[in-house]
Order: C-alpha cells, then sequence, then structure tokens
C-alpha cells in the first residue's frame, strides 16, 4: 500500500473487515478489485485506477477517519463500501462535507440523504419503503393471511415496524414483535405468534433473521417463507443450510439475467470463486466510479458526483441504476430470492444457487422522504 | 518563615511555568502539523485533546481518590445530550446552556460518589456501579428514540467561536483545537492549584487509608464526593465539545469500548497523578490507534495485545518514567508533577 | 396471552438463566476466590461455540463439545500461566486493578482474532426431539441446556464446599501468605480455579449455541451478564450465583415481554445498580 | 552427634537494594527444644524467619531443612516438609471462621486434623468458644492465640514463632510460655520475642540478632547473664 | 473533659463493652487494662467515632459526641492511634503528620504553618531525622512514632493509645513513657492509654481502668490495682 493520487486514481473502500459485518466487507471487496481490474485492462481512462481498503471495524467513528485520510492523505476520489446504517449516516455526512462521492454498500436507513445532498449514493440495502413494498405485493400476490414480524429495537426495525403499517394489506392478521438488537433467542417471541402462520417477516431485524427463521422452524410453526436481510447468499447456505430453501432475501442484483451471468462468468474463470449479489454491488461501485471519471473528463471529486448523480448506467441491476437530485436511487427493482444447493449455471462449480420467489415492480426515489434538517 | 511578596508570587507563578510551557507547545502543532484546507489531522488533534480531557476527568477521580468510574462515556453523554436538546428545545445557543450538561453531569458523578463513599463501597464494586450504569444509560441513549433518534443520531453543532474562525480564519477542526487547548489549560491550572492544596493533601490520604484519614480529621465523603463531581463536571463539560468535533451526537461514540476503555488505557500509559500523563497518555494512544490502522482486521488484536503489554510492564506510565529518568540524569525536571513534590 | 405460552416462555427462561448462572459462576470463582475481575469471560464461551461449531463437522456431538471445553480449558491455562501470573504476583488494590486491565486487554485481544478470522456466527447443531409435558411444549435444545446446566453447578457446589481443595482456594484469597504458611500452593490452585472457571464459561457457551448463533458480538454481553449474576447472587457465594441467574433469566425475559425491550435492560441494570447500593459489602 | 534440624548457613537476604541480613549462621539440633532469637527492633528477627520459611528468598548462603536444601523451595513445600513459621502479621484468613481457619493450618495434614483440633481447643479455649466467628472479628490477642494454633495444627517438627506474646495480656503470657514449655516437648520451637527475659529463661539456647548480623550466640543462661544482653535489653 | 456514661457495643449476640462509665480529667495518663478480648479496642472505638456506641453517651467538653463521625471528634480534639499501625505508607513521615496538622485540628493553619507545625510534632517525638523517609521504609517502632506525631499535629486535648507499646522492647518503651509523659506535661495533653505492658502502664498513669468481659471491673491508682483481687485473677494472673 502506501499513497496514490501521482501515477493513478484511487478509489478508497471502507470495508468492514472484521467484526458482525464482516462477511460482506471481504466479498464487496473482492467484486470492487474485479471491477478496477477489467476497468484497468479495458484502458478507458488515463490513469491507472487503485483501490485502496481498510477496515472499519463496523465502527462509525473509525470509519469517518479512514475516510478523511483517503481523501486529503491518499487522495481518493470516489469513497465506497460502508455496511450498516449508523456507518452510512455518518460517512455520508463527510461525503457532503468534503464533497467526494460516496457508494454505499449497505445502508438502508431512510435518514440518509437532505434535499441538498450531492455526493451519496445508495447501492445494496434500499430504504425501508423499498425494502417493505416487495414484501407487501408478495403478501397480496400469495393471498397470505396471516403475517408474523419481529423488528430490532432500534433505528431501523422501529422505521421497519412504521412501515409495514404503511404498506402491508388491510385484513391480513398480523402481528408485529420488538426484540431487542443483540438479542438471539427469539423463542418466546416465536411462541406467541397466531397458529397458521404464512410468513414471517424478518428484514425488520438483520442481525437476527437468520436465527428467527431456524428457531420458527424447530418450534414447528409451519410457516411457507421467512423474510430476511440482505445477507450475503454464501452466509446464507453456510448457516442455514436446506432451510435457506425457505428463507427469502431482498437483493437488487438482476442475478436471472444475462448481464449478471456475464460477469459472474468472467469473474468465475479469472478468480476461480462464485460471484454473488454482493459482489455485485462491489462491482457497480467500481464500474460506475470509472465510467463516471471517463464521462466527467476530470479526476475532481465533484464533479465525478455530478455524473453520477445526473447519468444513468447500464449495470447488472434489473434496471438502469439513476439517482435524484439528491442521490436517492431511483426506478429499481428489488427481488426476493431463496438459496439452493447446486452452482447456477454460469459457474456450475459452485455450492448454491439462487431462486426467485418474487420480483418487486419499479420503484421510485419519490416513496422515500429524505431527511429534514433542523433549522438552527 | 515571612517571604517578600514578590518572592511568594514568583514561587506561586512557578508552579505553573511548565503548564505554560506545554500549553504554548501544544498552541502550536497544528501550525507544523495541519496542512490548509486539511482536517484528517487536525481532527485527530482535536480528538486527542477531547480524550485528554476526559482523562484528566478519570484521573481526578481514579487516580487521586481510587473511585474507578466506569462510566465516562456516559457522563460525556449526558453532556453532550443535555447539551444538544436543551439548546434545541429553548432555541438557544449550545454555549448557554453547555453549563447545565456538565452540572448535570457532574451532580450524577456527586451522587455516585455521595452513595458509594456512605457505603464504603471498594473500588471494585465502583467499577461494577458505574459500568452498570454506563450500560443503562446507554440504553437510554438508543431507546428514548423520540428524544435521541436512537442509534442513528443527529447532526450537532454550534460549540464554535467565530472570532477564531472568521476573524483569525482557522478551519473549523482548527479553530475547535483552540477551543479545546484554552478548556485543557484552565483544568490544568485548576488541577494543580486542587493538588497542592489541602485537597491534594486528602485525596492522599484517603487514597492510602481511609480509616486513619478519617480519625486525623479529613471528611472522607465529603472530598470523595468533591472529586466525583469534579470528575464528572469536567467529563461533561467535554462530551458537547467531543459531539460538536464529531459533528454528530450517536450513542455509540459514548460506549464502553469507545471511550472508557480508551481514557483507561490513556490515564496508565501517560500516567496516573501527574498533570501531563492523561495528555501524553491522550497524544500517545490517539497516534498509536492511527498508526495500527496499517494491520488492517488485525488491528484490535494487536491492539489489545498491546494493553496487556503496556499494563503488564509499562503500568506505571511514560511521564514517572521520563520524570524519574530526567531526575535521574539530575537535569532539571520542567515536566516534572509538581503534586510529588510538594504534597 | 395463554398460559401454556407462559409456562412454555418461564421453561425457555429458566434455560437462559442457568446459562447466566454458569457465566455468573466463572466471575464469581475468579474474582471471590482469586481477585480477578475476569472481563474476557465472555470471549471464552464464545471461543468454545466457535470450536465446537466447527469441529462437529468431523467428529460425533459429544467428542466435539470435549474438544471444545479442552479446547478452552488448555487456553485458560497459558492464559493463566503467561498473563496472570505477574498479576498475582502483585497484590491489594494494584492486583485488583491490574487484574481488571489485563483480562481487558485479553477481551479485545480475544475479540480481535474472533472478529478477524471467526466473524460468522456459531450454531452447535444437537437434533434432540421436543417433548410435551402437560400441554407445555419443551424443545430438545432446551431440556439439553437445563440438564447439562444443572449438573455442571452441582458439581462445582459440591467440589468448593465438601472438599478441602475447595474450601483451601478461599485461603488463598483471603490471604496468600497465610495460605503458604499453611502449606498450600496458591498459584497451584489459582490455575485450578481459573481453568475450572473458563470450563464454565465455555459449557454456557457451547450451550448457548444449541439454542442460538453466536459470535464475536456478543463476547463482551456475555462477560456482562456473568458480572451481573455474580454481583446479585453475592459474589462469593455459588448458591447465590445460581438462584440470580435464574431468577435475572425470568426476570428479563418476561420484562422484555412484557414492556419492551430497552426497559427490560433499564430494568436490569437498575436492578444491579440497587443491589450494589444495598449490600456492596458482600460484593467485596 | 545431634542432628541439625535446620541450618542456615552465612545467608544474605535483601528487601530490593537495602540488605538487611549479613552472613547470618543458626543452627538448631534435634536436640535443642525451645531456641531463643533475641535483638532490637528492626535487626533483622523477621526477616531471618521468613528467610527459613521460604518467604524472602536469600541472597546469599544456604538452608538446609532436616538434611536436605531447602533454598530453592516454596513456602508451602517448606511447611510439608515440617517447618512451619507463625508470622509477626498472623495472616489469618480474616473472612473465614475460627475453625475454617484451623481446618486450613491442617492442610498438610489432613488424617489428624480432628485430633490436634482437640488439642488446640484445650490449650485455647477460648477459640473453641469461638469457633463460628470470623477470624476477623476477634480481638487482638484472640487472633494471636488463632495463628499460633492454626500454626500448631500443621503437626511441625519445627515451630517458628515471631512475636510470640504481642498483643497478649500478661496472664495469657504466662500460660502461653507454659504452653510453649509443653509443647517443646515434642516440637523443637524457635521464637523471638520481646519479652527479652522469660523467652531466655524459657529457651535452653539463643542467639542476639543486632543490625543483621549474629552478635552472641550461647546458653540461654550464659546470654542472660552476659553484658550484652543486660544492657540492652533487660535495663528496664 | 471525657465523660462516657452507660456506654454499651455489642455484635450481634456478643455484648463487647457493657454499660461502661467513666470520665478523664485535664491533663492526666489514664491506662486501660484487661484481658484479650475485654473490649478496649472496642470501647476507643465508640469514643472515637469508629464504631459508634449501641447505647449510652459519650461526651467531650459537655458535648455529645457519640455517634459522630470520626473526622468531627478529632477536630473537636480527641485523637487516636491505632493497634495496628496505619501510617500513610506512601508518604514520607513529613506528608503524614502534616496531614493532621492540616486536618486535625480545629485551628485554620496556612501552608507553611502547618508544614512547621507538623515538624515540631516529629521533633517531639524524636523522629527528626526521618522526616523525609517514606512511612513504608520505616520500622514497626518508628512508625508508631509517626502515628503519635500525626495525633499529635491534630492539637489534641485527649490522645487515645492503642497498644502504642507492644512489640517494643523495654528500653524503646522507656523512650515511649517518657514522650507520653512529656505530652502531658509540656503540653498539657490528657492521654488515655492501653496496653498490656504491665510495667510501663502502672508506672506511667495517674489512674487505671480495668475492663474484664465488657464491662469495667476496678478503677483507681496503679498500687491499688494491683492489689485488686478481682484484678489479679482476671488479668495480671502471677505476672505480678
Ligand atoms: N518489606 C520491607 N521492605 C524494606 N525494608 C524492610 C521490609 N521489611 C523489613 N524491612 C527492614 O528490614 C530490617 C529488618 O526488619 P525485621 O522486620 O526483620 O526486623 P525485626 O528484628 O523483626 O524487628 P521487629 O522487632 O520490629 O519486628 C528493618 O530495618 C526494616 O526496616
Ligand atoms: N465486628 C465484630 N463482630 C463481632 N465481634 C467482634 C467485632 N469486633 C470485636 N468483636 C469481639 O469483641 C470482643 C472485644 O474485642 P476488642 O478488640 O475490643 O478487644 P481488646 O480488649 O482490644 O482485646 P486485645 O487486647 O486482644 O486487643 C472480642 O471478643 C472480639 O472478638
Ligand atoms: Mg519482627
Ligand atoms: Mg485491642
Amino acid at each position: 500500500t502506501g499513497g496514490g493520487g501521482d501515477d493513478g486514481l484511487t478509489i478508497g473502500a471502507l470495508q468492514p473487515l472484521s467484526g458482525n459485518f464482516a462477511p460482506w466487507g471481504s466479498v464487496h471487496q473482492a467484486g470492487l478489485e474485479f471491477a478496477v481490474d477489467e476497468v484497468n485492462d479495458e484502458g478507458f481512462l488515463d490513469q491507472e485506477l487503485t483501490v485502496e481498503s481498510t477496515d472499519t471495524e463496523s465502527d462509525a467513528g473509525g470509519a469517518a477517519t479512514a475516510f478523511r485520510r483517503f481523501v486529503e492523505e491518499e487522495d481518493a476520489v470516489a469513497i465506497t463500501g460502508p455496511v450498516s446504517s449508523d456507518v452510512g449516516v455518518r460517512t455520508a455526512q463527510l461525503a457532503e462535507e468534503l464533497e467526494v462521492p460516496l457508494m454505499l454498500h449497505m445502508a438502508g436507513t431512510h435518514r440518509l440523504h437532505t434535499k441538498q445532498s450531492r455526493h451519496t449514493f445508495r447501492l445494496g440495502s434500499l430504504p425501508a419503503p423499498m425494502d417493505l413494498q416487495p414484501q407487501a405485493e408478495l403478501i397480496e400476490e400469495r393471498d397470505y393471511q396471516t403475517v408474523g414480524a419481529i423488528v430490532a429495537d432500534y433505528e431501523w426495525g422501529r422505521t421497519v415496524e412504521d412501515q409495514i403499517d404503511e404498506w402491508f394489506p388491510d385484513g391480513i392478521d398480523l402481528s408485529v414483535d420488538v426484540a431487542p438488537r443483540g438479542e438471539s433467542n427469539f423463542r418466546s417471541y416465536l411462541r406467541d405468534m397466531p397458529e397458521d402462520l404464512d410468513l414471517i417477516v424478518a428484514t425488520g431485524h438483520p442481525p437476527g433473521s437468520i436465527s428467527i427463521h431456524t428457531q420458527a422452524r424447530e418450534l414447528g410453526l409451519g410457516h411457507d417463507l421467512t423474510t430476511g436481510a440482505g445477507l450475503p447468499p454464501g452466509v446464507l447456505y453456510e448457516a442455514l443450510g436446506g432451510a435457506a430453501e425457505t428463507f427469502a432475501h431482498l437483493h437488487t442484483p438482476d442475478v436471472y439475467g444475462d448481464a449478471f451471468a456475464d460477469v459472474a462468468g468472467r469473474f468465475a474463470e479469472d478468480r476461480g470463486e462464485q460471484f454473488t449479489t454482493h459482489h455485485g454491488y462491489g462491482y457497480i461501485a467500481g464500474r460506475v466510479f470509472a465510467e463516471a471519471i471517463d464521462e466527467a473528463d476530470s479526476t475532481d471529486p465533484s464533479d465525478i458526483a455530478s455524473v453520477v448523480l445526473e447519468s444513468s448506467h447500464d449495470t447488472i441491476l434489473a434496471e438502469p441504476l439513476q439517482y435524484n437530485e439528491w442521490g436517492e436511487i431511483d426506478g429499481v427493482r428489488s427481488m426476493l430470492s431463496t438459496v439452493h444447493e447446486g452452482g447456477p449455471d454460469f459457474h456450475s462449480d459452485g455450492a448454491f444457487h439462487l431462486e426467485q420467489e418474487y420480483q418487486s415492480s419499479l420503484m421510485n426515489a419519490s416513496m422515500v422522504e429524505p431527511l429534514v434538517p433542523e433549522e438552527r | 518563615m515571612s517571604r517578600h511578596p514578590i518572592a511568594a508570587l514568583r514561587h506561586r507563578l512557578g508552579r505553573f511555568d511548565d503548564i505554560a510551557l506545554g500549553v504554548v507547545v501544544l498552541a502550536i502543532v497544528p501550525q507544523l502539523v495541519v496542512g490548509t484546507g486539511m482536517t484528517y489531522q487536525a481532527r485527530l488533534l482535536t480528538i486527542a485533546l477531547t480524550f485528554a480531557i476526559f482523562t484528566l476527568g478519570l484521573n481526578v477521580v481514579f487516580g487521586h481518590t481510587d473511585q474507578l468510574f466506569l462510566f465516562v462515556g456516559a457522563l460525556a453523554g449526558v453532556g453532550a445530550y443535555t447539551t444538544a436538546l436543551l439548546a434545541d428545545a429553548v432555541g438557544v445557543s449550545p454555549w448557554l446552556v453547555l453549563p447545565v450538561g456538565a452540572l448535570l453531569a457532574g451532580a450524577i458523578g456527586m451522587l455516585v460518589s455521595y452513595v458509594s463513599a456512605r457505603r464504603g463501597m471498594t473500588v471494585i464494586v465502583i467499577a461494577i456501579l458505574t459500568l452498570s450504569l454506563q450500560l443503562a444509560i446507554m440504553e437510554l441513549f438508543g431507546g428514548a428514540r423520540d428524544l435521541t433518534r436512537g442509534s442513528t443520531g443527529f447532526l450537532f453543532s454550534g460549540l464554535e467561536v467565530t472570532f477564531l474562525t472568521e476573524t483569525l480564519g482557522f478551519s473549523r477542526y482548527v479553530a475547535h483545537y483552540y477551543v479545546l487547548l484554552a478548556v485543557l489549560a484552565v483544568l490544568l491550572v485548576g488541577y494543580r492549584l486542587a493538588m497542592t492544596s489541602k485537597y491534594g493533601l486528602a485525596f492522599k490520604a484517603i487514597r492510602q487509608d481511609e480509616v486513619a484519614a478519617e480519625s486525623v480529621g479529613i471528611d472522607v465523603v465529603k472530598y470523595k464526593t468533591i472529586a466525583g463531581f469534579a470528575a464528572a463536571a469536567i467529563i461533561g463539560l467535554a462530551g458537547p465539545l467531543y459531539a460538536h468535533g464529531e459533528g454528530w451526537i450517536e450513542p455509540s461514540m459514548f460506549s464502553f469500548n469507545t471511550v472508557d476503555v480508551i481514557v483507561l488505557i490513556m490515564l496508565v500509559v501517560g500516567g496516573m497523578r501527574t498533570t501531563w500523563g492523561p495528555v501524553v497518555g491522550a497524544g500517545a494512544i490517539v497516534y498509536l490507534e492511527e498508526q495500527l490502522h496499517v494491520l488492517g482486521q488485525w488491528r484490535m488484536t494487536a491492539l489489545g495485545l498491546l494493553l496487556m503489554v503496556l499494563f503488564l510492564y509499562f503500568r506505571s506510565g511514560i511521564v514517572p518514567k521520563v520524570t524519574a529518568a530526567l531526575d535521574g540524569d539530575g537535569r532539571s525536571v520542567s515536566l516534572t508533577d509538581v503534586t510529588d513534590r510538594f504534597g | 396471552m395463554e398460559v401454556v405460552t407462559l409456562a412454555e416462555i418461564a421453561v425457555d427462561a429458566i434455560a437462559r438463566g442457568l446459562l447466566f448462572a454458569l457465566l455468573g459462576a466463572g466471575i464469581t470463582l475468579v474474582f471471590g476466590l482469586g481477585d480477578v475481575l475476569n472481563l474476557s469471560l465472555g470471549a471464552f464461551a464464545i471461543v468454545a461455540a466457535v470450536i465446537g461449531a466447527t469441529v462437529v463437522s468431523t467428529v460425533p456431538v459429544p467428542i466435539a463439545a470435549l474438544a471444545a471445553l479442552a479446547g478452552v480449558a488448555a487456553l485458560g491455562l497459558a492464559i493463566d500461566r503467561v498473563l496472570l501470573s505477574p498479576v498475582y504476583r502483585t497484590d491489594g488494590e494494584e492486583r485488583i486493578l491490574l487484574g481488571i486491565f489485563v483480562t481487558l486487554g485479553l477481551a479485545i485481544a480475544i475479540d480481535g482474532v474472533l472478529f478477524a478470522e471467526f466473524s460468522l456466527r456459531y450454531a452447535f447443531p444437537l437434533d434432540v426431539a421436543s417433548r410435551t409435558i402437560g400441554g407445555v411444549t419443551v424443545l430438545g435444545s432446551t431440556m439439553v441446556v437445563i440438564v447439562v446446566a444443572s449438573i455442571a453447578l452441582a458439581g462445582l457446589f459440591l467440589f468448593l464446599r465438601r472438599t478441602t481443595l475447595g474450601k483451601a482456594t478461599r485461603t488463598v484469597f483471603q490471604d496468600e501468605t497465610g495460605a503458604l504458611l499453611c502449606g498450600i500452593n496458591p498459584r497451584r490452585l489459582r490455575s485450578l480455579i481459573f481453568v475450572l472457571s473458563v470450563v464454565m464459561a465455555g459449557t454456557a457457551g457451547l450451550l448457548w449455541s444449541i439454542q442460538a448463533p453466536v459470535g464475536a458480538g456478543s463476547a463482551f454481553d456475555l462477560t456482562i451478564y456473568g458480572i451481573i449474576v455474580s454481583i446479585v447472587g453475592g459474589v462469593r457465594n455459588i448458591e447465590g450465583t445460581a438462584v440470580a441467574g435464574v431468577g435475572l433469566g425470568l426476570l428479563m425475559t418476561y420484562a422484555n415481554y412484557f414492556i419492551g425491550a430497552y426497559q427490560a435492560m433499564i430494568v436490569l441494570f437498575g436492578f444491579v445498580v440497587v443491589v450494589l447500593i444495598a449490600r456492596p459489602e458482600e460484593i467485596a | 552427634m545431634s542432628d541439625p534440624l535446620v541450618s542456615a548457613n552465612g545467608i544474605d537476604v535483601a528487601y530490593g537494594d537495602l540488605q538487611v541480613l549479613w552472613d547470618v549462621s543458626v543452627e538448631i539440633t534435634d536436640e535443642d527444644r525451645v531456641v531463643a532469637l533475641v535483638g532490637p527492633n528492626g535487626a533483622g528477627k523477621t526477616t531471618l524467619l521468613k528467610a527459613l520459611s521460604g518467604l524472602r528468598p536469600l541472597a546469599g548462603g544456604s538452608i538446609e531443612l532436616f538434611g536436605a536444601d531447602a533454598a530453592a523451595l516454596r513456602p508451602d513445600q517448606i511447611v510439608e516438609r515440617g517447618f512451619v513459621h507463625v508470622p509477626e502479621a498472623r495472616n489469618l484468613f480474616t473472612e473465614m471462621t475460627v475453625e475454617e481457619n484451623l481446618e486450613m493450618g491442617a492442610y498438610t495434614k489432613r488424617a489428624e486434623q480432628a485430633a490436634t483440633m482437640a488439642e488446640v481447643f484445650e490449650l485455647f479455649p477460648v477459640l473453641d468458644e469461638r469457633r463460628t466467628q470470623r477470624a476477623g472479628t476477634l480481638s487482638g490477642g484472640e487472633q494471636q492465640m488463632l495463628a499460633i494454633g492454626r500454626g500448631l495444627m500443621a503437626k511441625p517438627d519445627v515451630l517458628a514463632l515471631d512475636e510470640l506474646s504481642v498483643g497478649l495480656a500478661p496472664q495469657f503470657v504466662d500460660r502461653v510460655f507454659e504452653k510453649v514449655a509443653a509443647i517443646s516437648e515434642d516440637i523443637t520451637v524457635l521464637l523471638t520475642e520481646q519479652h527479652v527475659h522469660e523467652a531466655l529463661e524459657l529457651a535452653d539456647r539463643g542467639y542476639v540478632l543486632e543490625n543483621g548480623r549474629i552478635v552472641a550466640e550461647d546458653d540461654a543462661d550464659a546470654l542472660l547473664e552476659s553484658d550484652r544482653v543486660q544492657d540492652a535489653y533487660l535495663s528496664g | 473533659m471525657l465523660e462516657v456514661s452507660g456506654v454499651t457495643k455489642s455484635f450481634g449476640g456478643l455484648v463487647a463493652v457493657d454499660d461502661v462509665s467513666f470520665s478523664i480529667g485535664d491533663a492526666e495518663i489514664v491506662g486501660l487494662i484487661g484481658p484479650n478480648g475485654a473490649g478496649k479496642t472496642t470501647l476507643f472505638n465508640t469514643i472515637t467515632g469508629v464504631d459508634p456506641p449501641s447505647d449510652g453517651s459519650v461526651t467531650f467538653d459537655g458535648a455529645s459526641i457519640a455517634g459522630r463521625k470520626p473526622n468531627k471528634i478529632c477536630r473537636r480534639g480527641v485523637v487516636r492511634t491505632f493497634q495496628i499501625v496505619r501510617t500513610f505508607d506512601e508518604s514520607t513521615v513529613l506528608e503524614n503528620v502534616r496531614t493532621g496538622a492540616v486536618f486535625g485540628s480545629s485551628r485554620d493553619r496556612s501552608t507553611d504553618e502547618a508544614t512547621e507545625h507538623a515538624r515540631e510534632a516529629i521533633e517531639f517525638v524524636g523522629l527528626g531525622a526521618e522526616a523525609e523517609t517514606p512511612a513504608s521504609e520505616l520500622t514497626m517502632a518508628q512508625r508508631k512514632h509517626v502515628e503519635l506525631a500525626r495525633a499529635l499535629a491534630c492539637d489534641p486535648e485527649l490522645l487515645l493509645l492503642d497498644e502504642i507499646g507492644s512489640g517494643l522492647t523495654p528500653t524503646e518503651i522507656e523512650e515511649l513513657t517518657d514522650t507520653i509523659e512529656r505530652i502531658r506535661d509540656e503540653r498539657g495533653i490528657s492521654v488515655f492509654w492501653i496496653e498490656h505492658v504491665v510495667d510501663a502502664i502502672m508506672g506511667t498513669t495517674d489512674r487505671l481502668l480495668v475492663l474484664n468481659e465488657g464491662s469495667l471491673i476496678a478503677e483507681g491508682e496503679p498500687a491499688a490495682i494491683r492489689e485488686d483481687e478481682r484484678v489479679l485473677e482476671a488479668y495480671l494472673g502471677g505476672a505480678v
């Protein structure tokens, strides 16, 4: 490692390489590096693109310091990687202060953007309304009558709780429980759920969603599906085994489309590993930044941010990636998929593949209220 | 033994010469290490000063009276949340309500000290008591979502001094550094005054043998309570400054791991019961932590190992070691701790 | 809510409470008998769970469990020898503080390794059928937890109360020179106690991971639960620890249930504060 | 020829940089019954006993106990060999009961515990009365008795008593001296005492320690008559 | 000056001090003797506030001090030393004594005055040469003198000494008794003194109190006490 800047362009990656979110960090990092390698091979940028990454340990303060270091000491022109809303909020703050584009990996809170934001771009984790709408649609489509939800007692979980009220169809038998964020034993909550449960919504308790699913099965609740947070599919496969087939997680990369298969095929060939949705987020970040630098014809971070904000990029998502005026993701489709044994078509050596349970309708940024900062 | 008044004044002022020198050195630092428009080093410097103030508070209560406060983070949080929320509610500048936050934190510290001194709690009981309070208060910060916006937190600023930013043209972070330095300087002088007065003498006696201290007329409960109040108020005062430096308030900034662990390390590494220990310790640890980032995901492991080594083999602290080395050379000891010489 | 559900929840809460009690015993042993508040206790619980969950894919369940416990015992012994020896060479207040600081560093270091290398959550799979007794369904995993934890606690209790070796452990805490002059080797007893305490924690970690996956992020929480239980039970007192564990398990589970999650935590810590203020002399 | 039970050969002991014992040699044989160690405050009596019982390391010289080299043994190993030291500071287990303290004294001689405890209670009936009281709440003198009792519980061959009568009321001093005389039928006793006169009357041999050096060694009667002792300790 | 009336102290079922009454006048040296466990230290503790009496009253110069905190009682002029020495071991002798001079006295002194006062007390007990030595490096006898100097620096009117002579050689005891007599003669301070060293206490005190199983069994001049049947039986035994 060492300073970039003089003879190359640096993308800073604030990765959770250790700690609770480490499974996200390493996968995202691999996808990002792959994208940068491809960009350099294609040679459409004047300068070599490099990735500088650091371990945030999932800590907001640490990420903030690293952000400044990247920008001021390593001359990074763009930043990506943050996982978790707390880190997302703090780094978004800095992106605006230092005027450097930031592409978030997984930060779902809707209090991320203000109407003045111009440098913060959401990618992997959608804001709560966009998280709940696909599930609401699924309930209607499958005509689920009895739905239970467990949300975590912190910002995200409570937002999900509100959004459930807002989006879920009236007239279903719905029970919502709130559990501590660190809880991993949900038996008492689950025992209290109604009989004949069709669906358990666990997206409001990301750290506990796997436990909720296994414990519900152990208790023999006999529900159809559990919907859970956007965990890397490899983690789901490892942790759940066969139970992963009834655990539907949310993602936006269109793993069933040709573009994804293309990239994944190249990745498998080059790296010998299976390319998943979360590799995808890293890949998209690398690609979009490179294209924006090219398009802006400038290495000024602010110019790069303007391009990301204003243009639209064809990526491995179902729809082109585009943002509204303040950087909220716009016109996106998300999918609910389960994980099954056996590699996908594009990588038959893989251990698992995804199967789609549901694909949402097109969702626009207008459904998310931005944060209105107070007057002082 | 009467002294000439001017000589006496000299003598009094002479007790502060190391503080004056130290503050001047600290005042030059940003000019040397912070490039124009840079915020990275400036932020590290403000963090170091903020934590130096926290550590100074812990030094008073733990170093001098053996009350191990493991809720430094919570006290800082109380100061910060009180100041921010009150300023917001009343619609005034945070400067105006800053003392309220400090006093509230001070009152909590005072209460804890009073109760624990009355109940004759040992250091370990106080440690567990305050750790429990730390965790409970953290739950409150995170849980009272309507008031505090939960774990996400909110933007906070307003503790700037326009003279520094506008008239002198310092950047936001550098200006904040000087605000912190001014606070630190006042606290160092106060600390020196207190420790060379009868407070220092009482603390020293109490720490060694409470029963004996009481038997020679020292009101143990009173002095412990005073120490608890002073420390907590100092920490509660630094809390909002910390939040201002970060531009943000959220519970995890005040957690046991983020604040207490680090402050404790700083105190031990710098040197307990010394004037400069907290400052040196804070500087050393902030620097070290920043250097450790090259270790990537092994940073935390390295930090843990380093801590154990420091605690086991270096627990007398940097300042006492350096002082002893200088004393050994027979050279002057301008940075030495005056309390050790006078009482 | 139905009575049956309430009863089922009570059984779950008791199982959880017994795990708290094991952790509490781990704290009580080393603090009550050795003056060191082991802030790294929770890390040992997680290490046991990680070892168990990792080796169970290759060996039968009982062997994996034993391997996990042997693993933490060995780690405990090594740490006792290398890190705690210098701590025990100090005395009085200095030892208490050094104990806190060193085990804090240790907790950070072990957590660091877990964070970097074993950052997932780990579960120890155990297939035991559920049973319905009088309409109350008791999960297989819950039964295992209750049985194993009770046996471990009872064994510990008998050791400390009934054997001279157990009693001798108390002398070491109170007056080391006195113990030496009675022909007792304090160093060996301390090692024994430390290993015993981390094995208790390891057992708790393993049992915990039968019920719910655990990861490095839970280590400090487990330590805190241990400390709380140990305090509420009266630090010198293993029966008290067991009772306090179960009591707090019930309190927490129901408080969670009826008044909400964060209020429950505040109730819990508030309870500790009250206990500490009401009877500090029992603690140190 | 008598067999040496304890022999210190030219030992030096220091606390940090401060040397307190200089080339001290002491020998106790199985023919001795009571050996007294006298000397002014700070002479190093306690330090010598600590060196013998393994509580202080040697800076020079050697120690043999019961014919074997003991310089490298830990205190607990020395107790096992049969040399038991009742320390000046008592070092009782203050949170444990009187009975438990005695029980722990018998740690190395568990088989004989009950019988020895009965003997100790006979010697000090007040301990029997306070059986279940916490040792820390005993009066100063009671604690002293418990300390001696606990030492006896280990059934030592040599019992070293530091400041035997400190804090004891006069009638107890006499009683305790009588008991020591009785004990010394079976056990060799090494004691330090401020009641120099009484100690030398009780002892058959004595050493005088001053400033960390042995300055006199003789039969107790001879020491008692010697000018050195007369002037230094018995002027009052 | 000190009036103790009906003082009782019990621990659970054990009555350690049982309905004890006596008084101490100006410039008097009063001895307190009694078998081990008689309740002597406990009686001191009730007077000095370390362990308030369960019953009875203690007045000093006419004002009640029973149940007050030790620091208050000290500043009133009743100061003690401890059976098991409690010096501030990390501090020098001067600091130890200065602590008494600053806090123990009802008089307000400047820092310099307090230091002077402390030095005087140190000289008085004959420790002048050790003023700058940390207490931890002193012998037991010296540390007892540090406690004595520290107590003197508190400007006591009444000094309570708990076995200050134990563990001292006869020569040292002689020096100590001298000092104690000087404390009374030169400073007019009353001394209330527990000691098992019978000769010393008999030779120095004006009056003796004898405690047995918590109760006062005799009171009077040393010569009379020596003859007292009950005292002979309970305490002196065949020693005299
Ligand atoms: N822990 C220690 N550190 C430093 N010096 C010590 C220590 N213990 C004792 N000394 C010194 O060693 C010397 C001998 O002390 P020791 O206690 O052996 O004497 P002693 O003959 O037993 O005296 P006493 O009659 O007062 O008990 C003294 O000068 C004392 O100050
Ligand atoms: N806290 C306590 N709890 C129970 N009993 C106690 C307590 N403190 C003292 N005692 C008992 O009270 C009695 C009197 O003790 P005290 O220390 O006053 O005796 P003393 O006269 O000073 O004896 P000595 O001459 O041996 O020092 C003793 O029997 C002692 O065991
Ligand atoms: Mg001695
Ligand atoms: Mg006494």
